[in-house]
């Protein structure tokens, strides 16, 4: 909780976009756009949540969007071309995601590549792989009981919606209150330091990667049943998103600090801001002059009210002596 | 259990451990034994090999050759969560913790109290054991701040806190003492003695030789990488002991020469300190510094030493009050308005705040001095190469090369680099934030001769230390600062290490 | 189901339309500031006012939201079908499941939806305009040489079909050889880089097709530094202003142009034939025009 | 010279791709592909000399490539619509970049912005001015005197070429010989101790920002030179191919760490790579995993020598004594 109140100005930011929308659109304050802001943004959530993950970790990952492309084709393909059932090829899609990211986390941990190069590299492979799957066209012919994790709905709630959420719990949980979370930090704050506390560095890193890519996967899913189709060139550009939101969120670029409510809100302020300017009919060259001008506002203001917090902070502990 | 057991087996065998470096022999054919309940001390210079034995000890690197023994069974370290695993806890010499992790975590790193749910983390548990390790060493921190919220004294505290929460049969402890003043060494050696009388070994390492005397049993002294000698404490003097770890005789380190020594008063201020306040870390400080004058700040720790350093250096504003440089009133903004108007200041976390320990020993020391040498911002190449030699030799600091990144020095060679670095640059103040912290005796002694040689060209020199009896060997005034405010001042020739302290506490009695 | 026959309007029966017997339209355009769709807009109003058909227009300003809000009010209007030219293929979805719970026939024009019910979609065919490019590239070629294929953006549906057409009008030149498939992305600058490279590797060439202008353009810059612009001939699609330019420069031999107007005029045919019970192809390709000095 | 050869591997697999290609094309070897390759990548090699510069003084410049995009546009745009003499142009834009990269500098450095959501701000804003200035349209009509830039020859050597070697010399010695290159690497190295020896690190940041931002200037206006018209989306994801040669040239993203002539060899490796693949006639999906391989091949070797080196160094200082 501390650590999502510590994140505050981004999130009372993320309020004032909406207070500011909803006053001058009267459609934006609607059950239905407020459902399309949830839903649209589930991928990039689910991703933000993986590359938060890595990030604390101290390292990156550059691979999200093609692996999410990969293996949203392939489990598409599991159940068009050879008949899978659909539970079954999107499991073994996520199982797929998994599988590339530990291989990213062992290129990283046994093969001492920067983090950088080693995602980098995935992300062109991934994408080639996935042209080479699909031979560039959309894979389509999906059923529904594929399509339901994209766009279908438990008791009128859109199921991508429900699936972020319990994502974004789960993931907040295991950060927070589970051994492997701390270990996270730890190595993202020092890795030497962690090595000496005894905790199984590599492990932690390979393990940090692995579900990156298990969650791209999963956002690669949503994606194909949202648009009820793979397409070959789903997500390009999906990692700068994420990277946007988690540091957005308060995630540092070089490890040890972040927390991930931080990263949802941070991809919710984009998505929002996206949204809302398009209800206003903003053109689309001033937006991202007005996106960017927004970035800078909110993180900014976000680092003065903590300099001002700690300058406060100062002052109370010596009234308090 | 009891100290009986010290003619028993030993607990730990290391036999003709051989360990180098890119262009250093750090450990040839090295023996260390230790017995079950006994305080061990290890001596030796800087980069005598000390850090690198107890480091293949906790499986941070392996030897090269060699052999470790425990409890009778060769045992195979390959990670300091093995170590960990038999039952060897480690402070290491440079601090351990995670900046952005509370105190809490910390201590309880890799082994968490786990809850009901596999898994999951005690919170509760952990936080209250913690709180009980930390006042079991009289410290009064709140387990949840975070580490780098604390001053380096205290971080050595956890650290201490941190080894002593191990259910450990052998605590190493690589000079856990460097920054600590008397108050809280003495807590730790009431912990020792508590843990020897468990059982318990502890490998104790230290530059501070009457700590050795005070606390150990027995010493191993190392040189050049090679052992020297083990003895028990008691059948050594304190100039055997340097004699063992040099190899030749040194002076009485701290005897002053009369001659060079000032006459306090006389000489004309330098630096003068009016009402000096900064928020509630230093309250109104007024002294004054005089041209050729040493002048020691003793305190506890916490006691706004440093703070007062860092306001006079500029780092942080101070809030009232004025500081005059040769009568004229000096603008505390920044480091480096300090540095050009003279000033400078060596200060005391070396890792944070005095290092880039990823560049070469040459480019740090004449960091400084290539800035002011380059005109039309172009570095002599040469000139620098000289300069660096020239102080890697005046202060015996042990280096393949001055091609060698910084962050591969012992931690000693490394304090000497920072030293270095500012006396090249020849400051008209130089303020000493625990300068000789983990330094040799040896090279103690030259950093003392050094201040000495500038303190006669008329540098005014204000040193911070948390040994006293150096405090008491090199300086000619003592201040003395508690809870951010100057409380005392003393003529150094006329004072002793309990009046000092009984200032420093506040406390009547004296121990 | 989409290629049967319709249900009689039903929907005039119950409305207040006072001219009952005059088909109305809906159609609703992404973004009438763009020529392109200007044009599209005012070949949908000609056929109109030719058939006699009533068209209700709308502009979405390029925006996903509004496009929603007014084709539900073009629904409560109480057309008899619908044309849509989506902001977005995604979010249009909603708006057509919603059309097609009125029982009003749509029709999608230049882009698609993703789902829903469409009756026909009404676009370039730009595996047309691929053929008609190896066409003519073959025929001022004399039928026979070397040529080289700059692709597009793999696995976009525009590089995917003009590529397919393109390899297929050749096929039947047995004498034409595509020595080179490379991609430059759709722009300028790979456009030089790939073909620049692709230059060094040949020394022979004799024409380039590029799946869009940009990159023609770039090969065009490539082939000029080396010193070959004379001895090989370029055809690009698109017709942007620049292509045009080169085209009266005598650089470009020809590009591929969309027609706009035409799409409208079949969107309107092609809706109205349906009313009329006629059966109509899912997929109404609209030609394209081969423009040359 | 030391730290050039410290890269050798990389140098060394840029020399066996080269010696590779030459086997398998006889078109690769020739005095004009070569000089293509050269010319090509100036863009590439220049944004990587100012990518370097922002890295190593512990920041990043993600906004390289849109403001080559906007000083192109903008360039051209004063010559063709203002009539404007080229050169005036030419260093008005170079003058932009500067700012705008001094710009980035102060969000940095005074907005307490992290680096990456200062120049990604900036990425999206100058992006925007740039579609917004060309209303999306290519700014094309210009003359020789400023495509002579971007495609002219000076006695046979295109000025391209000379322009980058010209840069690379000059930044190389500034980052060696002078007091700002090292006190660029002092800032990266370790921001604290930095200012505590007095260097002006502010100063120092906002330099590498706005050197960073001139140097993207000088790349855009090269590429618009050398296809002959400012094209509103040339250069989009410069940023990532010029972290990418920075990072394969040993430039560390933690700050402190690598050289300039690192990065060029790491640029030029991309380059030859993909001059040569299009050579061999190469599909592109294959590329692009090719890419990938070659990418961690090349980082990983290099990894393993410098393990190996350190190994046999330990070895032959053993057998000496
Ligand atoms: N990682 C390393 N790489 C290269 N040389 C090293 C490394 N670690 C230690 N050394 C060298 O090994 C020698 C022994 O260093 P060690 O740290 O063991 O000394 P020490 O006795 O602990 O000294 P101090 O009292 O200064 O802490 C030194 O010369 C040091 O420079
Ligand atoms: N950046 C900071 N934020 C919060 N508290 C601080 C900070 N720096 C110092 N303090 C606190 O201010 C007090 C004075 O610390 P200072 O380091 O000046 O003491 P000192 O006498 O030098 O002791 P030490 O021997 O620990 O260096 C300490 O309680 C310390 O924890
Ligand atoms: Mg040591
Ligand atoms: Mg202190």
């Amino acid at each position: 909780m501390v650590t999502i109140l510590r994140r505050g100005t981004v999130f009372i930011f993320l309020i004032g976009l909406f207070v500011f929308f909803s006053l001058s659109s009267d459609r934006f304050f609607q059950d239905r756009n407020l459902t399309n802001i949830l839903v649209q943004n589930a991928h990039i959530i689910i991703v933000t949540v993986g590359m938060s993950l890595t990030m604390i970790s101290g390292g990156i990952d550059l691979s999200v969007g093609s692996v999410a492309a990969l293996c949203g084709a392939i489990s598409a393909g599991l159940m068009v071309r050879n008949g899978l059932p659909a539970e079954v090829s999107i499991l073994l899609g996520l199982a797929l995601g998994f599988v590339i990211g530990a291989i990213n986390g062992a290129l990283v941990v046994f093969g001492k590549l920067p983090p950088f190069i080693a995602t980098l590299a995935t992300l062109g492979v991934a994408r080639g792989l996935t042209l080479y799957y699909t031979e560039g066209r959309p894979v389509s012919g999906l059923t529904e009981a594929y399509t339901f994790w994209g766009r279908g709905s438990i008791n009128d709630i859109p199921t991508p919606l429900i699936v972020w959420l319990i994502v974004v719990v789960a993931f907040t949980v295991m950060m927070t209150r589970t051994r492997f979370g701390l270990h996270v930090y730890a190595v993202g704050g020092n890795q030497e330091t962690a090595r000496l506390a005894g905790i199984p560095v590599d492990r932690v890193k390979i393990l940090c990667y692995a579900l990156s890519g298990m969650l791209a996967a999963l956002a690669g899913v949503l994606l194909t049943g949202r648009v009820n189709s793979a397409q070959p060139q789903a997500a390009s550009g999906l990692e700068l998103e994420a990277i946007t939101a988690a540091v957005l969120g308060g995630v540092s670029l070089f490890g040890g600090v972040g927390n991930i409510p931080g990263g949802v809100v941070g991809a919710l302020l984009v998505g929002v801001l996206g949204n809302g300017m398009n209800l206003l009919r903003v053109q689309s060259y001033p937006q991202q002059i007005i996106q960017g001008v927004v970035l800078v506002s909110a993180v900014a203001i976000d680092m003065l009210t903590k300099r001002l917090e700690s300058a406060s902070k100062r002052t109370k502990s010596a009234a308090s002596r | 259990m009891s100290t009986s057991s010290n003619s028993s087996a030993p607990l730990l065998e290391m036999r003709a451990i051989h360990k180098s470096f890119p262009g250093v022999q750090a450990l040839k054919d090295v023996d260390l034994i230790v017995h079950p309940g006994e305080i061990l001390a290890l001596l030796g210079e800087n980069g005598a090999g000390k850090s690198t034995l107890m480091r293949i000890l906790d499986g941070v690197f392996p030897p090269d050759s060699g052999q470790i023994i425990w409890q009778g069974q060769p045992v195979n370290l390959r990670s300091p969560h093995d170590a960990q695993a038999i039952g060897i806890s480690m402070i290491h010499q440079e601090i351990a913790l995670i900046p952005y992790l509370d105190v809490g975590k910390n201590i309880y790193l890799g082994r968490e109290p786990r809850g009901v749910v596999p898994g999951m983390i005690h919170w509760r548990k952990l936080y209250a054991d913690a709180s009980e390790q930390l006042a079991r060493l009289g410290l009064t921190i709140d387990p949840r701040t975070p580490v780098r919220d604390l001053s380096i004294a205290q971080q050595q505290m956890v650290e201490v806190a941190k080894a002593l929460s191990l259910d450990a049969r052998l605590i190493v402890m690589d000079e856990p003492t460097s920054s600590l003043t008397d108050t809280e060494v003495e807590t730790l050696f009431a912990q020792m003695r508590r843990l020897k009388e468990q059982g318990v070994s502890i490998v104790f390492i230290s530059h501070r030789l009457n700590e050795i005397f005070t606390v150990a049993e027995r010493v191993t002294v190392l040189r050049d990488g090679t052992l020297v000698g083990s003895k028990p404490v008691r059948e050594l003097t304190q100039d055997e002991l340097i004699r063992m770890m040099v190899g030749r005789d040194v002076a009485d380190i701290y005897m002053r020469d009369e001659q060079d020594a000032p006459a306090v008063g006389t000489s004309a201020p330098i630096l003068e300190v009016r009402n000096l306040t900064r928020g509630d870390a230093i309250e109104d400080i007024s002294f004054t510094l005089n041209r050729g004058e040493i002048v020691g700040i003793a305190g506890l720790v916490g006691a706004g030493r440093t703070e007062l350093a860092e306001t006079l250096f500029g780092v942080h504003p101070p809030t009232s009050g004025e500081v005059l440089l040769n009568g004229t009133a000096l603008r505390l903004n920044s480091p480096a308005q300090a540095i050009r108007q003279g000033i400078a200041l060596v200060t005391e976390d070396r890792k944070a705040q005095g290092l880039f320990l990823r560049m070469s020993v040459g480019t740090n020391i004449t960091m400084k001095l290539l800035a002011k040498l380059a005109s039309f911002g172009i570095i002599p190449g040469g000139k620098v190469k000289r300069v660096g030699s020239e102080f890697v030799e005046k202060l015996n600091i042990r280096t393949p090369s001055l091609g060698q990144r910084v962050r591969n020095l012992s931690g000693g060679n490394q304090q000497k680099v920072v030293i270095a670095k500012w006396l090249t640059l020849q400051p008209r103040v130089l303020i000493l934030d625990e300068p000789t912290r983990g330094i040799d005796v040896g090279a103690k002694a030259e950093i003392h001769r050094l201040m000495r040689a500038l303190v006669a060209q008329g540098v005014g020199i204000l040193m911070i230390s948390s040994e006293l009896p150096e405090v008491l060997g090199v300086t000619d005034r003592v201040l003395v600062m508690r809870e951010g405010r100057l409380v005392a001042e003393f003529n150094t020739r006329q004072t002793s290490q309990d009046e000092i302290m009984t200032a420093a506490t506040g406390a009547k009695t004296s121990w | 189901s989409g290629t049967s026959s319709p249900d009689p309007a039903t929907p005039t029966t119950d409305t207040n339309t006072a001219e009952s017997d005059a088909v109305r339209i809906g159609l609703s355009i992404s973004n009438l500031a763009n020529p392109f769709f200007a044009s599209l807009q005012e070949g949908a109003a000609e056929a109109a006012d030719r058939l006699g058909v009533t068209l209700l227009v709308e502009d979405a300003a390029d925006d996903a939201a509004t496009q929603a809000e007014q084709i539900q009010s073009l629904i409560e209007a109480g057309i008899n079908a619908l044309l849509i030219n989506p902001v977005d293929s995604e979010s249009i979805t909603t708006s057509v499941e919603a059309a097609n719970a009125a029982g009003i026939p749509v029709f999608t024009i230049d882009r698609s939806a993703m789902g829903g019910e469409v009756v026909a979609h009404i676009a370039s065919d730009n595996r047309a305009g691929g053929e008609m490019a190896g066409d003519y590239l073959a025929d001022i070629l004399g039928e026979s040489g070397n040529v080289v294929e700059l692709k597009g953006i793999e696995g976009t549906s525009a590089a995917q079909d003009r590529g397919a057409g393109f390899n297929e009008a050749l096929t039947a030149y047995e004498n034409i050889v595509i020595i080179a498939a490379e991609t430059a992305n759709f722009s300028r600058e790979e456009g030089e880089a790939v073909f620049a490279a692709i230059l060094e590797a040949n020394a022979d060439i004799d024409g380039v097709f590029a799946h869009n202008d940009e990159m023609i353009l770039g090969a065009i810059e490539a082939a000029r530094a080396a010193g070959r612009l004379e001895e090989i001939r370029f055809v690009g699609f698109d017709a942007v202003d620049d292509a045009l330019s080169s085209l009266e420069a005598g650089e470009l031999q020809a590009t591929i142009a969309q027609q706009p107007a035409e799409m409208g005029r079949l969107g309107i045919e092609t809706a109205l034939a349906y009313l009329n019970g006629e059966s109509v192809a899912p997929s109404i390709p609209v030609d394209l025009a081969l423009i040359t000095r």
